[in-house]
C-alpha cells in the first residue's frame, strides 16, 4: 500500500512556523507522504490541497488562539466538497488562554475534528494515532 | 524600487488618504488633533521619557505583553498590571486579524467576545476601537503605553493609536513581515513602515516625540545575536531617515549568559556606531531585553525559573527595559493574574541583583567582538548590494540570502540558515547558507560546534537543531540526546 | 572538660544504655540488627554513594526538606516529591518537639493530628515512630534519605533512624545548638554529639558508611560565610575523630553571586586543608548549597525568584547537593505540590545553565582569599584556646566571643557581631564583637561598608541592619532607606 | 501616665529568635517598657513575667507551625494567676501550612486572643493598636 498522503498547515492568520518545520520533518520521517500548506493556510486551501493529493488526513494546527473562530465550519466544508471520510487532526494552543484539556477536546471534537491535540504531544504518539486511524478507515472502506 | 529616503509630504498626503479610507475609523483621524492629544499627555506618561530617564540612571523598566478584545476588560487588564503586577510600562498588544488588516474578522472577534463574556481575540483590536475607543484605554492609566503588534502595514494602526495618544510604536518593516507573514513582499512592508515613520516623524516635528522599537527577537527561535542586530541596525537608520527621535533597539535572550551579555553590549556599541556613521546625531537611543522567546515549559514552576533566568541576565546586560513573560507561556494568552505574576518574579530579580556586578570577562569581551565582526559582514554586503542604500540593499539581501532569518514563515526569506547551540548552550551558525561570513568567523563557529559533537559522541546535524528548539521547554538549554 | 578524643567504647555503652531507657521506642535498638538492616540497602539508595558520585561526575542533586505527622501521610509526601518532584535526595524532617526530645509532646501532636486528619506537627516524630515505623519509611522510597532536623541531644534519634535504615544524618554540636537552642551548654551538645558520631564510626567499621552533614546556614541570617566555615570545619574535625568517613559541609546562600561562588569555593579549599593538617586523609567530601535561609516575600512569584536566584547561584558556585525552598515558604509548611513546585523551578535552572560556565574572576578570587584570611583568624584562635584540642577550643572559643553566630538565640551565644550588607551586597562585619579577626581585615570590612554608608548618604547604623533582615522580603538584596 | 510594659516572646519549643530580637528593638524605640523573654518561652513564663511587671500586654510570637498547640490554654492561666484584663497579642506563622489569614485568626481568636498579626505586619500598626487597646482598658478600669 502506498504512503498516505497527509496535509499540514497552520490555520487561519497565524504565523507560528517553527511547529509546523519540525511537523513536516517528523511526519516525513515517518514515512507519510506530507503535504504542507505552512503558515496562514485558509480552509479552502486545507480541502482544495486535500482533494488533489487524495490525502488520508488533514492536520491543522493553530497555535495564536484564534483556532476556535478559525476551525469552525472546516467538517462542513470538507463534506460539501464530497471529502466526507477524510481524518481531522487538529492541535496547538487551541483557544485563547490556559484552559483544561478536556473542555478544549470537547469544542473541537464538536466541530468535527476526530482527535485534538495538546501542544505538548509527543508527536510518535500522533503517529502511531493517525497510522491506525488511517488504517481503520481503509478497513471500513473496503 | 524601494530607497531609503524621507517619504516626500505630498507623497504622504496622498496615501494617507487611501489608507484611512481602508476602514471606517480611519474616517476623519487627523495628525493635528492627535498632537493636541498628545501633547496633553503629562511627561511621566511619555514613553520616551521614560526610556531616556532609565538609561540616564541605569534604570531597568519592566514591561508586560497584554490585550483583549474589549475596551473595558482591556482598561481593566492594564491598571491589574500596574497596581498588582507594578509595571512601569504598559502595552497594548493587537490581536492577529487586526495585525493582517482583517478588520471584518476583528470585528467578528468583538461581537464574539461580547456574546461569551471573555476574549476569543488574542489582543486588543485598535483599529475597530477606533481614536476614541483607544483614548478612553490611554487615558485610564498612569504609566507610559506602547502599541505592541506584529502588523506588516501598520499605517492605519499608526495612524489611529498615535491619534489616541500612545507614546510609543513597536515594530519595523523586517522584523514585522519576516517572522510574521507569509507572502507579504518585504518592499511592500518596508514602504509601509516608512509611511510609519514618517508618520512619527511628523508628530516629532509638530513636539511631540513618539518612541520606535523594531522587534528585536524575530522569530524568538534560535536566533543568533548578529542577524537581529544587522536587522534592528537596519530598521534604526530606516527610522531614523524618517524624523524619528527615540529608538530602542530590541534582543531576544539566546540562552546562555555570557553571550547574551555581550549580545546587550554589542548591540550597544554597533547601533551608535553605524547612526553616527549614517550622519544621525540628534537621537534618543536605548535597548530592550525580552526574556525567552522560544517554546516554554508547561509546568507553571518550570516557567517561572525561565522567566527568572531571563531577569538574572538582564540584570546583568542592563538594558534599559525587560518584556516580561508569564507562567502560562506555553499555554495561553495568560490571565491578568499570570502576567502580574510574571511582572513580580521579574521585579524580585531585578532588585535583588540591582547592585551586584559581573566583573569584566575575556570571554564577554570576545563574544562581542565576533558579534561585531559578523554584522559588519552583513551591513557592509547589504549597503554594496543596495550601492549604498540600506531600504534597497535589504530588500536584495534577503533575497540573496545574505539576510536570512530562522525558521521565518515569509517566502522572501531564503530559510537556508541553520542555527545551534554550542557546548556551552552559545547560539552559532551549523549551515550559513548564503550569510557573507567570513572564513575565519565561520571556523570559529565550526570549531565551537565541533566541541558539542564531540561532547556528545554523534555527529553535528539536523536533529541537534530540533533538539535544541525543544530543549528550554524540556528543561534544557542544549537539545543533548538522552 | 570536653576533648576532642575519640569516645571510648565502654563508656558508649554505659551512656547507650541511658539513651535508650529515655522513651519506649529505643528499648531494644540494636546496632547489629541496623547494620544488617542498612546492609540490605542497595548502593543507588545509599546517600554517601551519591554525594560521592554528584561529586565526581559534578552533577549538582536536589534535595527538599519535608516532614509530616503521620507514617503513611510522610510517605505520601515523600513519594510525591520523588515522582512530581524530581527529587534526587529525600529528607525526614524532624519535627520542633522531637528536636527537644519532648517526646511526649510529640506523641499528644501525633494524636491530634489523627484527629485533625492533618498534620499538627511541623515535622516527622521519628523516635515516637520507632524502628519498625521509621522502616517503612525507608523501603517505601526509592532514593536516598536522610534525617534532617535541629536536635542539640540528637542521641536517641541517631539510634533509631540510623537502625532503621536512613543512610545520613544532618546535624552538629555546634549548628544543632546555637541557632536552635536557648539554655542547651555547648560542652552538652558537643558531647552529645560526639556519642552520635561515635555511632556512626561504629556502623563505619561495621562496613556501612553513613553520610554526615553539620547544618551550614546557622540562624540562616546575614551569617558571613567565615562564621559558618569555621564551624563547619570544626564539626567536620569532631565527626572525623570519631570515625566519620562521608562529610557534606553547608553554605547557606548569602545573596551576592561573587561572595556565594567565593564562598563554595572557599569552603572546599580550606576543609580539605584543615582535615589533611589534622591527619585525615580517608574520607569523602562534599558540599552543599542552602537556597536562601533568611525571610522569604510572601508572593509565591517573588518566592519563586528568590528560589530560582538561590539555584542560578549555585549552577555557577557547583556543590553537590543544593538544599531547596518552596514558594510557601513565608507562610508555612509547605503543601507537597509547593513542595514539588520549588523542585521542578530549581531542577529548570540547575539544567538550564548546567553547561554554563561563569569565567575566571579577580573579584572571586578576591573574596576567596578574605574568606580564607578570616577563617584562619577565628580557626587559630580556637587552637589556640584549647591548647590545641579543638573540642575544648570551640567550647571557649563561644564562651569568649572567638566564636559567635549573628542573632542566634543561645545564651552561650555571646551576639555581639553584627553583620551587613556592603553597597554591593556582600555580607561584611559592621560589629566585630570579639571576633579575632585581624586589623587589615576589618578595615576592609568598614571600607566596603564606609561605600554603602557614603552611597546612601546615611551613617552606618543598626537601622541598616533591621532593613538589611527584612531586604529580600520586601524584594531588594540589600537593605536602603526608601 | 508610665510607660506601659508589654511581655514578648516566642512561645513553646521555638527557637526563631530573628523576628523577636527585631520586636524588641522596634517596641523600645515606641517608648514601651519592654520585658523580652526571648525563644522558647513557656505559657507560664509568660504569665509569671507580666504579673511580675504589671505588664499591661503579653505579645506572643509562634513562628515555627506548633502556635496552635502552644498557645491552648494562655487565657485561662491568665484568669487562674489574676491577670484578668490583660490584653493578648499573638503573631507569627501561627499554624502548620499556608492558611488564609481569617481561618488563623478565627482560630487564635477563639482561644482568647485579642488580636492576631499575619507574619508581614507592619510594627508601627500593630504599635497603634496597642497603645490604643491599652488607652481603651485603662479607660475602662478607671
Ligand atoms: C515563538 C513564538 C512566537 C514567534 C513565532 C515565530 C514564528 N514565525 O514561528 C512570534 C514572536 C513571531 C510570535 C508571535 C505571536 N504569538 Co506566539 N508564541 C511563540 C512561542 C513562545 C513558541 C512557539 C513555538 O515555536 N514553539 C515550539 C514548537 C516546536 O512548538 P509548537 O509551536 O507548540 O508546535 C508543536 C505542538 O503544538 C504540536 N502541534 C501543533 N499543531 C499540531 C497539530 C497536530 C495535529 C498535532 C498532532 C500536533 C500539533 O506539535 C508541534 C511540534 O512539536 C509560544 C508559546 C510557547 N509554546 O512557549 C507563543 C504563543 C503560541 N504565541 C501566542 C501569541 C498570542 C502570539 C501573537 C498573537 C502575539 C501576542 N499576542 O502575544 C503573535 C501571533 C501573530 C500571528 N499572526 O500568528 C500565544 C497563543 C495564545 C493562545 N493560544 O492563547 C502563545 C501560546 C504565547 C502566549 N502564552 O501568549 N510567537
Ligand atoms: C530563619 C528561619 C529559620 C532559622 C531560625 C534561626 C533563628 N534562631 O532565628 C532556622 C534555620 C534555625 C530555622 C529552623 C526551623 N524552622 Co524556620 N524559618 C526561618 C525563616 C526562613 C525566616 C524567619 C525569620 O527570621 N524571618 C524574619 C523575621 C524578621 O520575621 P518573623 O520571624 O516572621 O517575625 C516578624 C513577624 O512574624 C511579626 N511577628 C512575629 N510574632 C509576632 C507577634 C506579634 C504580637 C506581632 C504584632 C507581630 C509578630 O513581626 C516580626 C518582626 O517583623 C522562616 C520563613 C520565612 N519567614 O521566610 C522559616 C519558618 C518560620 N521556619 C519553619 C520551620 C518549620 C522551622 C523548623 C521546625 C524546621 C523545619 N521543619 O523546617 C525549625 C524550627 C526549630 C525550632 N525549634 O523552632 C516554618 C514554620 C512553618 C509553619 N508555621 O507552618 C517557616 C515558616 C518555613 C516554612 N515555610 O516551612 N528556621
Amino acid at each position: 500500500m502506498s504512503a498516505p498522503a497527509i496535509v499540514l498547515g497552520v490555520i487561519g492568520a497565524d504565523c507560528h512556523s517553527v511547529g509546523n518545520r519540525i511537523m513536516e520533518g517528523f511526519f516525513s520521517g515517518e514515512g507519510f507522504r506530507v503535504v504542507n500548506l505552512g503558515v496562514m493556510v485558509s480552509q479552502l486551501e486545507f480541502v482544495d490541497a486535500a482533494i488533489e493529493t487524495d490525502a488520508a488526513a488533514i492536520l491543522v494546527s493553530s497555535l495564536y488562539g484564534h483556532g476556535e473562530i478559525d476551525c469552525q465550519g472546516l467538517r462542513d466544508l470538507c463534506i460539501e466538497k464530497g471529502l466526507d471520510r477524510i481524518i481531522l487532526y487538529v492541535g496547538g494552543n487551541l483557544v485563547v488562554g490556559k484552559t483544561p484539556a478536556a473542555e478544549v477536546e470537547e469544542k473541537f471534537r464538536a466541530m468535527g475534528f476526530d482527535r485534538v491535540f495538546r501542544p505538548d504531544i509527543d508527536l510518535k504518539e500522533a503517529a502511531a494515532l493517525l497510522r491506525s486511524d488511517i488504517e481503520a478507515r481503509r478497513a471500513k472502506a473496503s | 524600487m524601494i530607497s531609503n529616503e524621507t517619504v516626500d509630504l505630498k507623497e504622504f498626503e496622498t496615501i494617507r488618504k487611501e489608507v484611512l479610507e481602508t476602514w471606517p475609523t480611519g474616517k476623519g483621524v487627523r495628525i493635528e488633533d492627535g498632537v493636541r492629544y498628545q501633547k496633553r499627555i503629562p511627561e511621566e506618561k511619555r514613553f520616551s521619557t521614560a526610556m531616556k530617564t532609565a538609561r540616564d540612571k541605569g534604570r531597568i523598566l519592566l514591561q508586560p505583553r497584554a490585550g483583549v478584545a474589549l475596551i473595558d476588560e482591556h482598561i481593566k487588564l492594564l491598571r491589574y498590571l500596574e497596581t498588582e503586577g507594578e509595571a512601569d510600562l504598559l502595552p497594548t498588544t493587537i490581536d492577529a486579524y487586526t495585525r493582517q488588516n482583517r478588520y471584518e474578522e476583528a470585528e467578528k472577534g468583538i461581537e464574539r467576545s461580547k456574546a461569551a463574556g471573555s476574549s476569543l481575540l488574542n489582543g486588543f483590536p485598535a483599529v475597530n476601537h477606533g481614536v476614541d475607543g483607544c483614548r478612553r484605554v490611554v487615558d485610564a492609566v498612569v504609566s507610559p503605553i506602547q502599541v505592541r503588534h506584529g502588523t506588516p502595514d501598520a499605517r492605519l494602526l499608526a495612524e489611529i493609536t498615535l491619534a489616541a495618544g500612545f507614546s510609543s510604536f513597536e515594530g519595523g518593516g523586517i522584523s514585522y513581515n519576516i517572522p510574521y507573514t507569509k507572502k507579504v513582499p518585504l518592499e511592500k512592508s518596508i514602504r509601509d513602515w516608512q509611511y510609519v515613520d514618517r508618520l512619527v516623524g511628523i508628530y516629532e516635528d509638530q513636539g511631540v516625540r513618539v518612541n520606535r522599537e523594531p522587534f528585536g527577537p524575530l522569530t524568538g527561535t534560535l536566533v543568533p545575536p548578529f542577524i537581529s542586530h544587522a536587522i534592528g541596525i537596519i530598521e534604526g537608520l530606516l527610522a531614523f531617515k524618517q524624523g524619528v527621535k527615540s529608538i530602542t533597539l530590541g534582543y531576544g535572550q539566546a540562552g546562555n549568559i555570557l553571550q547574551d551579555i555581550a549580545a546587550v553590549t554589542s548591540l550597544n556599541e554597533l547601533a551608535e556606531e553605524y547612526f553616527k556613521r549614517a550622519g544621525f546625531e540628534d537621537y534618543e537611543f536605548t535597548t530592550v531585553f525580552h526574556q525567552w522567546m522560544g517554546g516554554f515549559p508547561e509546568d507553571e514552576a518550570k516557567a517561572f525559573s525561565v522567566i527568572a533566568w531571563g531577569a538574572v541576565v538582564a540584570a546583568f546586560a542592563k538594558p534599559e527595559k525587560i518584556i516580561v513573560k508569564s507562567p502560562h507561556e506555553a499555554m495561553g494568552i495568560p490571565t491578568k493574574e499570570a502576567n502580574a505574576q510574571g511582572l513580580r518574579a521579574t521585579r524580585q530579580i531585578v532588585s535583588m541583583l540591582a547592585d551586584q556586578r559581573l566583573f569584566d570577562s575575556l570571554t564577554v569581551r570576545r563574544e562581542v567582538e565576533i558579534i561585531k565582526r559578523e554584522v559588519r559582514c552583513l551591513m557592509d554586503k547589504v549597503y554594496e548590494l543596495g550601492s549604498g542604500d540600506i531600504a534597497a540593499g535589504s530588500v536584495a539581501a534577503f533575497q540573496a540570502g545574505v539576510l536570512d532569518v530562522p525558521f521565518a514563515p515569509s517566502i522572501y526569506n531564503l530559510g537556508k540558515v541553520l542555527p545551534m547551540r554550542d557546548n556551552e548552550g552559545f547560539l552559532r551558525i551549523f549551515h550559513k547558507g548564503n550569510l557573507p561570513l567570513d572564513n575565519d568567523v565561520m571556523a570559529y563557529h565550526r570549531e565551537k560546534l565541533g566541541e558539542r559533537a564531540k561532547a556528545e559522541g554523534r555527529e553535528i546535524s539536523f536533529q541537534m537543531v530540533t533538539d535544541d528548539i525543544y530543549a528550554v521547554s524540556k528543561g534544557k538549554l542544549i537539545g543533548r540526546p538522552r
